[in-house]
C-alpha cells in the first residue's frame, strides 16, 4: 500500500529533518534490504547458526552501516555532522524489514573504539569492524545476555562504569536459543583481568543501543500497522469492510497516536546523543519505556485486528511481534529504564 | 432418588485413586503427540468405571446426575491425569448441541461412542474468508434426492486431524437472506472428498487444520435440526462455546486444566519472581498480585454468571461476559509476565527447555489465541452490548437480501 | 429506567441467595432511603457538621442497620445465620443512593464490642451503637485518617494487632475535609494509656470494613451503569442514539463485565467472612484492589459517556465519583491490598 | 529583514524583566475571581511594550513575525505572570479564525482591540441538545432586512460571563441537510436579549456558562465567511482549536501554563512521593517515571506533529493526535496521582487547602474535562481513523435530508 509508507516516510523526513544524502541512504539501504532480504529469507535463516549471512553483512557495511559512528580519521565517516542520525534510518528500515544482522553490538562497539581506542587497538578492530568481516558484541554488567555474543571476535565489556576491549578467545561463551527467528544472544563469562582498559563508562554505549532498537521497534510497528490498515480495507465481515466498525477504527485510531508518539520520542533520543545533550539519558530512557511497552501491545492489537490468521506461523506478522518482545526485553526493560528516570527526579534507589 | 453426594464422592475417590494416573506436565503441552491416543484411553476408563457422562442424560449413555455431581468428580480428579481433551469441544460444545437439537436415532448413534471415547468431535463453522461472521458461510451443500453434497472450505478446526466427526455448517439456499439458507450437518471426518491439512501456529504448535470439502455426500439423515435453520443450531452450538471456554459448563469432566491454563500462567509468573530475586521488589509484588487477583475475580465471575444463568435471572448470552473476562485476562497477566520475566523472556539456554522465561515469552505470541478462537473479543462485545443490555444491533449490510447479492472480501 | 435496576435486584438475589427476610430487608431499607435520602436531602447535607442527619441514623439503626453484626445475647441480632451477608446489603443499597451515615465504623466497632468486650464494655456501647444515640469510630495504626471520628463517642484503636476501646473524651480530634459531600473523616491522636483493652487484632475488622465498602461501592457503580445506559438511549447525536454507537457500546460492554467482576468478588469477599474461610484475607483484598480501581475507571468513563453535563455541579453523577474516590482510598488502597495479597503468595515485605 | 532573533530575545528578556510581574500559584488558579481582570492589564502592557501578537499580521496590529519570535518570547516570559486567558480560546481560536475569514472591516475593528487586552471572545457553537454533533445546530438566525435576529441556547462556553465577542453558529436555513444552512456571526455579548449563565462544575469552579438568545439582534456585517457557509468556518475554527489544545499554535504567547496544566500535575505527584516518603518504594517510582515519560513524550509529539502540518507532510487533522494525547495523558497522570496519594487524597486538614492530596483528589474529579472540552475524545478519534487515516466514515443518519427532517433528542 504505496500511499501509507509513503506518508511514512515523508513523517520521517519532517522529523529528522533529513538532508538529500540522507534521503538516499535511507533509499539504498530500503532496497538493498527489499533485494536482499525478503520475509522469506529472513525465515530461512531460522535454522542458521548465525542468523545472519556474512555476505549480506558485508554489504551491508559497504553501504555505511558500520561507519557512521566511526571518525573520518578512523576510516569511518557519517553524512551529517551526526552519525546516530543517520544510523537511526539504517535500524529503522531494518526493523521495517524484521532484517538480520548485529547493527546495534558493532555499532557501540565501533563507537567505542574509535572514541576511546588506542592506535593499536583501532589498528586491529576497527578495518575490520568497518569492513563487515569482524563482528562485535557489548557485555554489559555481570551475567546480562549478549546479542551476537557467539559471532563475535571482539567484545566491549562495561562493568561497572569501566570499559576493556577483549577477543573473543578470552571469553567462554554459551550460546542461547531466543524467541527471535534471526536475532542470536549468548552468554559471555569473561574473567577479570582478560583483554585491555578502554575509555568510557557504558552510558554512551546505551544510548547509542537504545536510540537504535528504539528506531528499529518503530520501523517495525509501522510495518505493521499500514499492513493491518491494508488489510481492514480489503476484508469484509457482515457484507462491509472491517475498517468500518467503529470500535475497529477508535482502537486504530488510539495505535496511530501511539506510533505517532513512538516515531517521536525515538526521534528525540537520537536528536538528544547527537547534541550530547544534558538529559540525553532521560530522553532515551524515556524512548525505550514508552516504546519498548507500547510496540508489543500495538502488533498484538494489530494480530486481533488480522483474527486467526494473525496466530499462524505462515503470516509475517509473529516476526514483527518476535522483534518487538526481544527489543523490549533487551538493552533495559522498560521498567528498568523508568527506573533510570525515578532517579533523576527523587533520587537513587 | 439418587445417591447421596458424599457417597458418590467417596465412591470417585477411591475409584480414581485405583485408576487413573497421577497428573504430569505432559498432560498440558499442546504440542504433545499422541495425547489424543492417551486421552481416548483415558475416556475409556472413565466410561468403564462408570463416571463417564456424569450430566448426560442416562438414555444415551450419560449418568443423568445433577451438575453438584460433576463438580464432585471434578474436586476429586484434580491430582490425576484426566481426558482433558474430550471436555473441550467434544463434550462441552458438540455433543451438548447434539443433545439439544439431534434425533434419537443421532444421540443413539454418538452419544455413548462419544462416552466411551471412541468418537472425538470438532466444529466446522469458520471459513478462510469469514473471520468472526459465521453465517457468512460460502460452503455449500447441494440436495440430491436424498444426500447433499458438499463443496468449500473450513477452517480453525482444532485437533480436526485426529478427530472422527465434526458439525459442519453449510449454504443450502442462496436465495434468502444469510441467516436464513444455512444448515448444519454430521460429518465423518476422514472419508473420500475430505482433506484435512494441518496449520503452524506461532508458537510451533499444529492444533488447528483447515479442510477442503470436494463433492463430500452426506445423508439427509445427518442433518441436525431443521434444513435451512442450520443458524439456530449454530446460535446454540456457540453458546454452549461460551459457557465451555468461560468456564462454567455442566458438562466439562475434571478440574482446571483444558479449560483454565491460566493456573499455569500464575505459577511461571511466581516462578519468574524467584528465579529472578525480584521477591521482594514492590513493582514486581504489585504485578504478582494483580495477576492472582485476576484469578481470584475469575472464579467469583464465572460463580456469579453461571449461577445467575441457571436461575434464569441472567441472559444466557451472559456467557460472553466470562469469555470476555477471561481472554483480557490472559493478554494482561501475559503482560505481568513480559515485564516480570525481563530479558530472560528474549533468551535462554539451549539444553534447558521449558524455563520460566521461555514459556512466558511463547505464552506472549500466542495471547491473542484466545481473544480470538471461540469467538473473538469483538463479537462477545457485540453480544454484551445486544444481547445482555439491549443496545441497538449494529448496522450490517447483508441483513435481509438474498446472501447471493452480498458484498465479500475480494469481490 | 426500571428493568435495569430489577436486573440489578435480581441478579443481586441469584448471587447472595437472598432469603425471604433478607429481601425484605433490602427492600425496606432501599424504600427508607429513597423517602429519607432523596439526593437532593444528601446535597443539603454538605455544609452540615455530621455529614448525616442523627435522627434519620436512628431510624435506620431501627431497622437493624446495626444489629446484624451484634450477637442477639448482646441485643443485636441478623437475619440469615452470617449478619455480614445482611448488611452488605444495607451497604449496597446506601452505595446506589450515596446515602449518609457512618456505617462501616459503628458495623466494625460494634462487632469487636459484641466479640471480644467485656460485660461491662457491652452495656456502656452497645445499646447506644444500637439505637443510634452513640457513634463510633476505629482508628487503624498510627496517623490514619478516621472515618466519623469527629462525630464518634468512642473508639477502637487498633495499633500492632492490640486494640482497646477508649472513650472519645479521652482523644484529640481534629475534623478534615474531604471529597466526598457527607462522608467526614478526621485525625484522631489517643496517647498509648488510654481506655480499656479488648480483644481481637484488627483483621477481621478490615475484613468486615472492606467486605462493606466493596458492597458500597457496587451499589455506587451500578446505579451509575444504568444511569448512563439510560441516557445514552435516549440521546441522539448525528441522528443517531449514542446507545447505536459500536466504540461506546464496546466500552459499555467492557464495563458490564467489570462491573459484574466486581458484584461477583464483592460477594465472594462477604462470603468468606461469613465461612471463615481459610483465604478470608486474600479474598477481601482482592476484591478492595480490583473493586478500589475500577471503580473510580468505570465512573470516570461513565462521565465521558455522558458528555459536558458530567462535570457539571448539577449533575448528580459527581457525588457518586466522590464517594467511589474516597472509598478507594481508605480502609487500605488497591495497592497496600496488593502488596497483602502479594505476602501471601512470595512471602512478607 | 525581521531583527535577527538573537537581538529580538534580548529586548523581550530586558522588556520582561522591567514591566511583568513574577509567576505566582495565583496564575493558574482556575476559580479565582477577577482573574481577568488582571489579564487585560497584562495584556496591555505587551502591547504598550510592543510584543503583542507576535504572529497576527501586522496590518491589524500584530508584528508579522515567523513562529520562531513567539517562540522565543514565551521561553523568555517563563518566570513571569502573563496574560494566559487571552491565548485560549481568543487569541488562538477566534482570531485566528478571524484572520483567515474575517472582512477586512472586520480585523481592523476587532483585531487590535483584542490585542491590546480589550477584548476576550469566546465561541458559542456547543447546545444543550448537541453534545459533540456541532452541526446539530438548533439556534436559529432568522434574516430580517440588513439583520438577523437569533434565538436558541448555547453551552460550554468558557468564561462567557466576563468575555466581549463571541462566533456564534446558527442555522439559517432549514430545508438544506444539516452542514449547509449554518452561518456564524460575531456576536457581542452583553447586550438585550443575551443571558449569561454561569455553569458550576465538580470542582466549584464556575468557567462554563450557558447563555440564552432571545430575539438577538446582529448586523448582516457581523457574518463571518459566507452565509450558509458557517460549517466550513466552524470547520477551520475546530482545526486552530485542536492545535490550541494540543499544543502546537502559533498564536499561544507564554510558556506552558495556560495550555499545559500537566506540569502542574507532575509537581503535585513528586511532591506527594516525597510528602509520603515513598521516593524509595520501587511501585512508587515506577509511577513517577510513567508520569514523567508521558510529558516527554508529548513535547516530541507535539513538535513533529507541528513540524508536519508545518510541512504539508501530515494532514491537518492530525492537530486531533496532539488533543487525544493530552487527554488520555491527564487520565493517565490523573490515576497515578491518586495510586500514590492513597488516602490523603480522601481528605485534608480544614486549615491547610491546597495540599498535594487535595489538588490531586479534585483534579481527579475534573479529569474528563479535558477529554470533553475542544472536542470529545471519542471525536479526535474519528478524525484520526477518518481524516487522518482515510477509513471509511460513520454511517449517519441525519446526512443529506433536510434538517427539519432529522430526528433528535427526545424527539
Amino acid at each position: 500500500m504505496t500511499p501509507l509508507l509513503d506518508d511514512r516516510v515523508a513523517c520521517a523526513a519532517v522529523e529528522l529533518d533529513l538532508t538529500e544524502d540522507q534521503a538516499f541512504f535511507a533509499q539504498t539501504t530500503r532496497k538493498f534490504l527489499a533485494a536482499e532480504c525478503s520475509i522469506t529469507a529472513v525465515r530461512a535463516l531460522e535454522s542458521s547458526d548465525d542468523g545472519f549471512d556474512r555476505d549480506y553483512w558485508r554489504r551491508g557495511c559497504e553501504l555505511g552501516w558500520t561507519s557512521m559512528l566511526v571518525s573520518e580519521a578512523d576510516g569511518g565517516g557519517s553524512l551529517s555532522d551526526h552519525g546516530i542520525l543517520d544510523l537511526v534510518l539504517v535500524a529503522e528500515e531494518m526493523g521495517a524489514a524484521v532484517a538480520p544482522g548485529p547493527l546495534v553490538p558493532v555499532s557501540v562497539v565501533a563507537s567505542t573504539i574509535s572514541a576511546h581506542g588506542s592506535p593499536a587497538q583501532k589498528r586491529t578492530w576497527l578495518p575490520g569492524l568497518l569492513s563487515g568481516e569482524l563482528i562485535a558484541a557489548w557485555v554489559s554488567g555481570d551475567g546480562a545476555i549478549v546479542e551476537a555474543g557467539a559471532q563475535a571476535d571482539v567484545f566491549l565489556v562495561t562493568v561497572d562504569g569501566e570499559q576493556r576491549i577483549v577477543a573473543a578467545a578470552d571469553a567462554t561463551i554459551s550460546p542461547l536459543v531466543g524467541l527471535d527467528l534471526v536475532r542470536r544472544f549468548a552468554r559471555v563469562e569473561i574473567s577479570a583481568d582478560a583483554g585491555e582498559p578502554i575509555g568510557g563508562d557504558g552510558e554512551r554505549e546505551l544510548q547509542i543501543a537504545v536510540a537504535l532498537q528504539s528506531a528499529e521497534t518503530c520501523g517495525a510497528m509501522q510495518r505493521i500497522f499500514d499492513v493491518t490498515l491494508e488489510y481492514m480495507a480489503d476484508r469484509y465481515s457482515f457484507g462491509r469492510p472491517l475498517s468500518s466498525y467503529q470500535a475497529l477504527k477508535h482502537r486504530v485510531a488510539d495505535n496511530k497516536m501511539h506510533l505517532e508518539a513512538s516515531h517521536a520520542i525515538a526521534t528525540a533520543a537520537a536528536r538528544a546523543i547527537a547534541e550530547d545533550a544534558p538529559d540525553a539519558n532521560e530522553v532515551v530512557s524515556a524512548a525505550k519505556s514508552y516504546i519498548g511497552a507500547i510496540a508489543t501491545e500495538l502488533i498484538q492489537d494489530c494480530v486481533q485486528l488480522h483474527g486467526g490468521i494473525g496466530v499462524t506461523w505462515e503470516h509475517d506478522l509473529h516476526l514483527y511481534l518476535r522483534r518487538a518482545t526481544v527489543n523490549r526485553a533487551t538493552y533495559g526493560t522498560p521498567t528498568e529504564h523508568r527506573e533510570r528516570i525515578a532517579a533523576t527526579i527523587v533520587g537513587a534507589a | 432418588m439418587s445417591e447421596p453426594i458424599e457417597e458418590f464422592r467417596g465412591r470417585a475417590r477411591a475409584w480414581l485413586n485405583q485408576n487413573m494416573p497421577p497428573l504430569s506436565p505432559a498432560a498440558w503441552d499442546r504440542r504433545a503427540e499422541g495425547r489424543r491416543a492417551v486421552e481416548r484411553d483415558l475416556q475409556r476408563r472413565v466410561w468403564d468405571g462408570g463416571f463417564a457422562g456424569i450430566c448426560f442424560p442416562a438414555e444415551y449413555g450419560g449418568l443423568g446426575l445433577a451438575p453438584e455431581y460433576q463438580d464432585v468428580f471434578s474436586d476429586e480428579s484434580a491430582p490425576y491425569d484426566m481426558p482433558f481433551t474430550f471436555n473441550l469441544p467434544t463434550f462441552s460444545i458438540l455433543a451438548a448441541t447434539l443433545v439439544d437439537f439431534g434425533t434419537h436415532e443421532q444421540k443413539l448413534r454418538h452419544l455413548p461412542a462419544i462416552l466411551k471415547g471412541d468418537e472425538l468431535w470438532v466444529q466446522f463453522l469458520s471459513e478462510p474468508s469469514g473471520g468472526s461472521d459465521l453465517a457468512g458461510c460460502l460452503t455449500r451443500a447441494d440436495r440430491d434426492g436424498d444426500v447433499f453434497v458438499l463443496n468449500g472450505s473450513k477452517i480453525w478446526s482444532s485437533g480436526a486431524a485426529e478427530s472422527d466427526y465434526a458439525m459442519c455448517l453449510a449454504r443450502t439456499n442462496w436465495d434468502v437472506p444469510k441467516h436464513r439458507g444455512l444448515t448444519i450437518f454430521i460429518l465423518k471426518i476422514h472419508q473420500p472428498g475430505v482433506k484435512v491439512e494441518q496449520i503452524r501456529q506461532v508458537d510451533g504448535s499444529m492444533e488447528f487444520c483447515q479442510e477442503f470439502f470436494d463433492d463430500v455426500v452426506v445423508p439427509v439423515t445427518d442433518v441436525v435440526g431443521e434444513i435451512d435453520d442450520g443458524w439456530t443450531v449454530a446460535t446454540r452450538l456457540l453458546t454452549h462455546e461460551r459457557s465451555a471456554v468461560g468456564g462454567h459448563s455442566k458438562y466439562i469432566s475434571g478440574r482446571s486444566i483444558g479449560h483454565d491454563p491460566s493456573n499455569d500462567d500464575d505459577n511461571t509468573i511466581v516462578q519468574l519472581v524467584r528465579d529472578l530475586g525480584l521477591e521482594q521488589d514492590r513493582h514486581a509484588r504489585q504485578l504478582v498480585a494483580e495477576a492472582q487477583v485476576r484469578q481470584m475475580v475469575s472464579r467469583a465471575l464465572i460463580d456469579r454468571v453461571s449461577r445467575g444463568i441457571a436461575a434464569g435471572a441472567a441472559s444466557p448470552a451472559s456467557g460472553a461476559i466470562l469469555k470476555l473476562f477471561l481472554a483480557t485476562g490472559v493478554m494482561r497477566r501475559t503482560e505481568i509476565g513480559l515485564d516480570i520475566a525481563g530479558e530472560v523472556a528474549a533468551a535462554w539456554p539451549v539444553q534447558e527447555p521449558h524455563t520460566p522465561g521461555q514459556i512466558m515469552s511463547e505464552m506472549s505470541l500466542w495471547r491473542q489465541g484466545i481473544s480470538l478462537g471461540g469467538g473473538s473479543n469483538e463479537i462477545q462485545r457485540n453480544i454484551i452490548s445486544e444481547r445482555v443490555l439491549g443496545m441497538p444491533r449494529e448496522y450490517a449490510a447483508d441483513r435481509e437480501i438474498p446472501y447471493r447479492d452480498v458484498k465479500r472480501t475480494g469481490g
